[in-house]
């Protein structure tokens, strides 16, 4: 397994936001997961990526395995650096200040693997989303919604990353841009990145991966192949609106 | 008449090379957390106390020459500063952070250290000044009238110097727009495979240093030290900072100098008493027909 | 049965070493008196009490310290504050709570300008700034002269002004070519000594405190300046040397005593002040001293204490008025009515070993 | 009963002082003391009306505080006093009693209006840069003052006192006591009342999303100019206050560090909380007396407590909240929040 | 007369033509969508007509009355409310209050009557809250009132937002988005609020969406910008069979 995250329950001060969730993506796949609102999905991403006090949810028990050693004590840069991990966080939190170019670029910090890995990216990324290349040198802070998401997702594509998490990569999108980056996105899966996605368009997002879970205040209530969650009553009546 | 502007021109060089050096460490820090880090002036006069022990050690106990002396203090001083400074945010600031409190909390953190260090160096060293060693005789060139002094031109050379350095650090390298990015949105610099404590220290570093250089250069120029000399001066490099763009290097550096000129010159040509009425009513005025500065740029709002 | 006295000292703030001197010659007398056994009034002997409140060398902590000091520690009198800036004000409160003071190195006329209560240790101004004038016309044949003052501070702008008026009616109208001035705690004079520089000034005036001189003068070189500069009696700081190192050498100012060659009594208390404390006591110590005896010597004029302080406090303020030749080792005073004492000033010299050296003595 | 449980514990707090003032019970300098927490409380409570309730950073209080001091100081010692400056009293000194309040409104008054110097720029200019432009204010005010000869410049006006001696004259009670109490007593209502109305909460909109309050309907300019007026005027009334007190004014006490020691009191006691400022009002003033011993170390020790203070609760003593919601029982005898 | 009326509005930032010659004309009582891609300037027509921004080029009207470079609040005072495309309650206040404050405009007392409490404070007060409450309970919301929009569910969030826009007793509602981060399940219930809100209020309704579930089952018509132009407009049949439509803005569903 890839990534396990077993029995994981996380707080933010007193509050408990995940009590015992457990689950695992392999490597190649394509996972969902689904649930409504303040079910404990980003919490569930943030706790993955070890990102740092205040924003950080702190685990007070279970574990979150990389390649089978737990990273429960990893800085969040290193799961960038070291296990090629990435998010695409919910909100997008672009670098209002810098230009799209330099969004993208700072994004390649981390990177080693020489300037013509990266110029190629660049091309990819430009490609994928033709408005980020007009729009090169604007501040990002004035993009409009759905352009500051892709510029979100462009720059988790430069930073070197094999795992992807998205958090509500669709979000605010116009449906054009959603199904086009759904496909571009199965096109680097096939290319063998492993994404771990958090979409509130559970229709798209069953259509889109290979299994999904279905989180409901912070447990786990559903799990499956996308075929059986969308035949799934229960998963219907609640999350796919009849 | 002419003879006395030029070298009224020459002082406020002098002068404001001081408020720049400071305002520059000033930028740097806020540019990065968003503090007003209101120790900045104090850590400015503990550099120059620094430079003080520096020099009086290897002039008395060691007895090298004066430039050899200066050889050292440079770097010493900058080192040990930036040391101060580093250790502050250690022990001050980045708790505080971390517990996510308020920024302004901070900012009166900081201001409560600034008051730490200069009635703590009070309480150490006495209540009495400190004359900083002569390291080279000061010369006065007398061109046609004017007055200059090595001292002087070496002053501002340094403060343009440092600008130079520190334009280039922040927009031309990764490590610049680290800082510039997390400012913005420190939340997603983890993201980018970025340490951002490491970003933050480096700043703190890069600041105090040039507080540290400052200091020197001040304690050269103005050779009586006590501890509340940093205060004033330093709220002043701060106005200026900000009048100039607060955040931008630019902006800091050409503040620094605006307001050299401006209070040189008042006092030149009306009662000193004038000074910080005229000087203030024209930053004041300045801010509120360019309400970020001369070259802050706006942060639009995206709604 | 002990009598408290109180005072309001500068300990910390822009002159601490004032407070220091102030504190180290009060605490001499003190251990003085009372090993001697105390100090016998109208028969009863008392133990001597001092009580030092910091003024910080701020006007409003001197004032809460005047107020603390009469109303809280419930002393006899008050020696202090030092310097007119706090003087003023300070003497003001203890003239409404009518509690006698003396300032011991106060120059400035108000401090003690319609106020009963309030006295001084010291010559005022008005006398200082012609014995300046007088002085930097005849040693240097100046006829025009400079003037570089704080004019934030009472001590400063006061002499400034009395010195300008008395320049000009000696030299006539526009004699002073330069009135330059600044505001406490500026570092930087580079504009107004610009200014000087260019005006044809033949002697510079800087009636600053010790710690502001050094910089002036260092400036004024740097600028170019090369004719005499005179100082005040706020020079005679001990720091003063220290802190300006060999560019002060040469000047000139006026003051209240001379160490250097003094003989006599104030001999003895050089002496021992320097044994206590290894250095040579600077003005404010004298005077100091000299204060507080003048209080002590009114204490036993009033020929016993009733024990109701606010009675004491008023006996003790007529006794002040009527002092009379009183040996003090800055000089022998008899107050007039205002409560100032006339008293003679000495200029002195600061010689190549960095010495304040008596030049010459200038009486009323 | 419990609908007048405040005004009955307020009319008590004021009997104790009055009877233990006039009694000499409390001495002078207790006196004062009270009298300097009372003008604290005033400052920082108003303060807040800016720093905390609007969020933005102003750091120019003393100048407001500088100019009500000034206004009325003059105004009293014109009227009811015999100065170097006026020449005779104008007015028979036995109505200073009566009419000193007058004069204080006075200062206030003036204070709101100079308020204007930083309420105008704030419509267009935010954050740190208002931060400035109150900077740059407080030091126009001080400098203006230094530059009046006539008023003693930068040497300070005295005379005060002999106004205060003419009221305690008339009627024998320590009125100075009494008079801060009532400004202290009046500030407190007058904020809690603004602050806890729809009107007043317009301001915390502001404070939390100035955008959305300008669509949504606050016309932001408005509020700004009366929370800025509002906030300077009670400064004004604390100036002059304090310049009774001390019977002195002079440029130098309303300096940046003044303003600084009122915005660590509003942020220790927490930003947006009426009763966390008058909490750390008290407590600054107290521990500023307590540790006079210290002399200098009290200006290291001060700050180090303070810092301490914050690592430990970094919201201030209260955060946002009021002792209502600490302590809910206390809703029976007063509202703040509805 | 139409209730809104923009003829040829052109805004430019810097270089950037965001909306250009924009047309558009509301009748009382309409329920309109506007859509076009990301970045199509929808976002900045909704800031032009709530007086965000000022218009470069053309003028808007609205009830007959022209409105062009009114500050904001002066315009949501003559009767247009909007929510924002990412939630923008005011975190730190409770719900009643975000309900209350938005009454600014007509509170109808000032300063004075707030701190002397005089009976018109008092009446008025009374009043608004009754109102307050009137628009909690209509959208079910009264169990929440004095909760804090923090810590409410992202659904909940946006109901809020929409209570807080109708209180200001509006003529033209417009909606930035609502159906963004909710999921699936809750889009039926956004509808059935919306359309219940249609009903029961006396309200014309401007809304961006890009949930065409949505859209298409509100609006009676729907227009189409892109690069700030109209590409089409017509009702959800028309517009969903529009190959421009499609090609610029609905994409093919496969993935
Ligand atoms: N910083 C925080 N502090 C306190 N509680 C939080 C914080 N962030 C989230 N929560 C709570 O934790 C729970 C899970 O939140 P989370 O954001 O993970 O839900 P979600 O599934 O991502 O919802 P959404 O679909 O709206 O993004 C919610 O009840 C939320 O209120
Ligand atoms: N203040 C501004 N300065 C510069 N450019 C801006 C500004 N506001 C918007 N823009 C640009 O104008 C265009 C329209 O922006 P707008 O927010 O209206 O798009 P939108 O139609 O709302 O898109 P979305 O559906 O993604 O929200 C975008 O390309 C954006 O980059
Ligand atoms: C030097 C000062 C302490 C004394 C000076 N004579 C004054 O009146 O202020
Ligand atoms: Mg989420
Ligand atoms: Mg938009």
């Amino acid at each position: 397994m890839l990534l396990e995250i077993e029995n994981l329950k996380v707080r933010y001060g007193t509050i408990e936001a995940l009590h015992g969730v457990s689950f695992s993506v392999d490597t190649g796949e394509i996972v969902a997961l689904l649930g409504a609102n303040g079910a404990g999905k980003t919490t569930t991403l943030h706790s993955i990526m070890r990102l740092p006090p205040p924003e950080a949810p702190k685990v007070v028990e279970g574990d979150i395995r990389f390649r089978g050693q737990s990273i429960l004590t990893t800085e969040p840069y290193d799961v960038v650096r070291k296990m090629n991990m990435n998010l695409v966080p919910e909100g997008r939190h672009i670098f209002g200040n810098l230009t799209v170019y330099e969004n993208l670029w700072i994004a390649t910090t981390a990177r080693t693997d020489g300037q013509e890995n990266i110029d190629k990216d660049f091309e990819r990324v430009f490609s994928l989303f033709p408005r980020l290349a007009e729009r090169r040198r604007q501040q990002s802070e004035s993009l409009s919604g759905g352009e500051q998401q892709m510029l979100a997702v462009g720059r988790a594509l430069m930073s070197k990353c094999d795992v992807i998490l998205l958090d509500e990569p669709s979000m605010g999108l116009a449906p054009l841009l959603m199904y086009e980056l759904f496909r571009t996105l199965k096109q680097l899966n096939e290319e063998g990145m492993t994404i771990l996605v958090v979409e509130q368009n559970a229709r798209v997002a069953l259509q889109f991966a290979h299994r999904g879970y279905v989180l409901d205040t912070g447990q786990i209530v559903a799990e499956g192949p996308s075929d059986k969650l969308m035949e799934d009553p229960e998963v219907k009546k609640a999350y796919l609106g009849g | 008449m002419l003879e006395s502007i030029i070298q009224n021109i020459l002082n406020a060089l002098q002068w404001g090379s001081f408020y720049s050096l400071i305002a520059l460490g000033y930028c740097l820090v806020y540019g990065v957390l968003l503090l007003i880090n209101f120790a900045h002036g104090d850590i400015f006069m503990v550099g120059a106390y620094i430079a003080f022990f520096v020099a009086t050690f290897f002039l008395a106990a060691v007895g090298l020459p004066g430039w050899a002396v200066i050889a050292l203090c440079v770097p010493l001083t900058m080192a040990l500063t930036a040391l101060v400074g580093v250790t502050l945010e250690r022990v001050a600031y980045r708790p505080l952070r971390r517990k996510g409190a308020h920024r302004l909390y901070v900012v009166i953190t900081a201001l409560m250290c600034g008051l730490i260090l200069e009635n703590g160096n009070l309480a150490l060293l006495g209540a009495s000044r400190r004359l900083f060693p002569t390291l080279v005789e000061t010369q006065v060139f007398n061109i046609g009238g004017i007055a200059v002094t090595n001292l002087k031109i070496a002053v501002i050379l340094v403060a343009i110097l440092s600008f130079v350095f520190l334009e280039t650090v922040v927009s031309k390298t990764k490590m610049g727009m680290a800082m510039r990015a997390i400012s913005y949105d420190k939340f997603a610099i983890p993201l980018m495979g970025i340490a951002p404590d490491k970003v933050v220290v480096f700043t703190f570093i890069l600041g105090s240093s040039f507080a540290g250089l400052a200091g020197l250069m001040f304690a050269m120029s103005y050779p009586v030290l006590d501890p509340y000399m940093g205060a004033l001066i330093g709220w002043k490099a701060f106005i200026a900072a900000v009048v100039g763009g607060i955040g931008s290097v630019r902006g800091a550096f050409a503040g620094g100098f605006l307001l050299g000129f401006v209070e040189i010159m008042v006092v030149a040509f009306f009662p000193s008493t004038y000074r910080d009425l005229i000087a203030f009513t024209i930053l004041l005025v300045i801010l509120t027909y360019k309400p970020t500065g001369l070259f802050g740029v706006a942060r639009f709002q995206k709604i | 049965e002990t009598i408290k006295i109180g005072f309001n000292i500068p300990l910390t703030g822009d002159i601490p070493d004032v407070g220091e001197s102030s504190k180290q010659a009060a605490e001499m007398l003190l251990k003085k008196v009372n090993d001697a056994g105390g100090i016998e009034v109208g028969g009863a002997t008392y133990t001597l009490q001092f009580v030092y409140e910091d003024n910080e060398s701020k006007a409003e902590s001197a004032l809460s310290a005047t107020r603390k000091l009469i109303t809280q520690d419930k002393v006899l009198g008050i020696i202090g504050p030092q310097s007119s800036k706090q003087a003023v004000p300070a003497g003001e409160a203890a003239d409404d709570l009518e509690t006698p003071m003396i300032s011991p190195w106060s120059t400035n006329p108000d401090t003690t300008l319609d106020r009963p209560f309030v006295f001084r240790g010291c010559f005022l101004d008005p006398f200082q700034g012609p014995v300046v004038v007088n002085f930097a016309s005849e040693e240097f044949g100046a006829t025009k002269a400079a003037v570089l003052y704080d004019i934030a501070s009472d001590y400063p702008k006061g002499l400034a002004e009395v010195f300008k008026a008395a320049w000009e009616d000696k030299h006539g109208a526009g004699s002073v070519v330069a009135f330059e001035t600044f505001t406490t705690k500026d570092v930087d004079f580079s504009a107004q000594l610009t200014n000087i520089t260019k005006s044809g000034a033949e002697v510079l005036f800087v009636p600053q405190y010790y710690n502001e001189v050094p910089l002036i003068v260092k400036q004024a070189k740097s600028l170019g300046w090369d004719k005499p500069i005179i100082g005040a009696d706020a020079w005679a700081g001990g720091d003063l040397m220290s802190l300006c190192g060999d560019d002060c050498k040469g000047y000139f100012f006026s003051t209240h005593y001379a160490a250097a060659g003094a003989e006599g009594a104030t001999k003895e208390f050089i002496d021992e002040y320097t044994a206590i404390y290894g250095k040579t006591p600077d003005d404010v110590a004298a005077l100091t001293w000299d204060s507080t005896n003048l209080m002590l010597e009114a204490i036993k004029m009033t020929g016993g204490l009733t024990g109701d302080i606010d009675e004491d406090r008023i006996k003790i303020k007529d006794a002040l008025g009527t002092v009379t030749d009183f040996e003090g080792i800055t000089g022998t005073m008899t107050f007039t009515p205002e409560g100032d004492p006339i008293k003679c000033a000495v200029v002195v010299k600061i010689d190549d070993a960095g010495e304040f050296s008596f030049y010459k003595q200038v009486c009323p | 009963m419990q609908k007048f449980a405040v005004p009955i514990f307020v009319g008590l707090l004021f009997g104790f002082f009055v009877v233990t003032a006039a009694t000499g019970a409390m001495n002078l300098y207790w006196q004062s003391v009270f009298m300097f927490m009372g003008i604290n409380i005033i400052l920082a409570v108003s303060l807040n009306i800016i720093n905390g309730y609007m969020g933005e950073f102003a750091c120019g209080h003393a100048g407001f505080m500088a100019v009500g001091a000034y206004v009325s100081s003059l105004l009293s010692v014109m009227l009811f006093a015999k100065d170097k400056v006026f020449g005779e009293a104008l007015l028979n000194p036995d109505l200073a009693l009566v009419l000193f309040p007058v004069v204080l409104l006075v200062g206030a008054l003036v204070a709101a209006v100079t308020g204007l110097i930083v309420a105008i720029p704030s419509f267009k200019t935010r954050g740190d840069y208002l931060a400035i432009i109150t900077i740059a204010a407080n030091y126009i005010v001080k400098s203006t003052i230094e530059n009046i000869d006539a008023i003693g410049g930068a040497r300070g006006f005295m005379g005060m006192s002999r106004v205060t001696k003419a009221m305690e004259k008339t009627v024998d009670l320590p009125w100075m006591t009494i008079w801060v109490f009532i400004g202290t007593i009046f500030t407190i209502w007058i904020v809690w009342r603004f602050i806890s109305s729809t009107y007043g909460k317009g301001i915390i909109a502001i404070c939390q999303d100035e955008i959305a309050a300008e669509i949504m309907s606050v016309n932001t300019n408005k509020m700004k100019i009366v929370a800025f007026m509002l906030s300077s005027g009670l400064a004004g009334l604390a100036g002059g206050l304090f310049a009774h007190v001390l019977g002195y004014v002079n440029p130098g006490s309303f300096t940046i560090l003044k303003s600084t020691e009122v915005m660590v009191m509003v942020y220790l006691g927490g930003m947006g909380s009426l009763s966390g400022s008058v909490m750390s009002a008290i407590l600054f003033t107290l521990l500023l007396e307590a540790l006079r011993p210290l002399q200098i170390i009290k200006w290291v020790v001060i700050p180090l407590m303070l810092v301490l203070l914050m690592h430990m609760r970094p919201e201030g003593i209260m955060g946002n909240r009021e002792l209502t919601d600490v302590f809910p029982r206390l809703k029976k005898f007063v509202s703040f929040k509805k | 007369m139409s209730l809104l009326e923009i003829q040829n509005m052109t805004q430019r930032f810097g270089g950037l033509t965001a909306v250009s010659d924009f047309s558009v004309r509301l009748e009382k009582g309409e329920l309109c969508g506007l859509i076009g891609p990301n970045g199509a300037g929808k976002t900045t027509i909704f800031n032009l007509v709530s007086g965000f921004y000022t218009p470069t080029v053309g003028a808007i009207e609205f009830n007959g009355e022209n409105i062009t470079g009114k500050k904001p609040h002066k315009v949501t005072g003559k009767g247009v409310a909007r929510t924002f495309q990412n939630i923008r309650l005011w975190h730190d206040m409770t719900v009643l209050d975000n309900i209350r404050v938005s009454q600014h405009n007509h509170l109808g007392y000032g300063f004075l009557d707030a701190v002397l409490r005089l009976p018109r404070y008092n009446r008025r007060t009374s009043e608004i809250d009754a109102w307050a409450f009137e628009i909690l309970e209509a959208l079910q919301l009264a169990q929440y009132a004095n909760e804090y929009p923090k810590n409410l569910s992202y659904g909940l969030r946006r109901r809020v937002e929409i209570a807080r826009a109708l209180s200001t007793k509006p003529k033209l509602l417009l909606l930035d988005e609502p159906a963004a981060g909710l999921n699936t399940a809750d889009l039926d219930g956004l509808i059935s609020l919306i359309r219940w809100i249609y009903e029961n209020f006396d309200i014309t309704i401007w809304m961006i969406e890009h949930q065409m579930q949505v859209v298409m089952t509100l609006c009676q018509r729907i227009q189409v910008i892109d690069f700030g132009a109209t590409i089409a407009q017509g009702t959800p049949k028309e517009i969903q069979n529009n190959p421009e439509v499609i090609k610029a803005y609905l994409g093919d569903d496969t993935i």
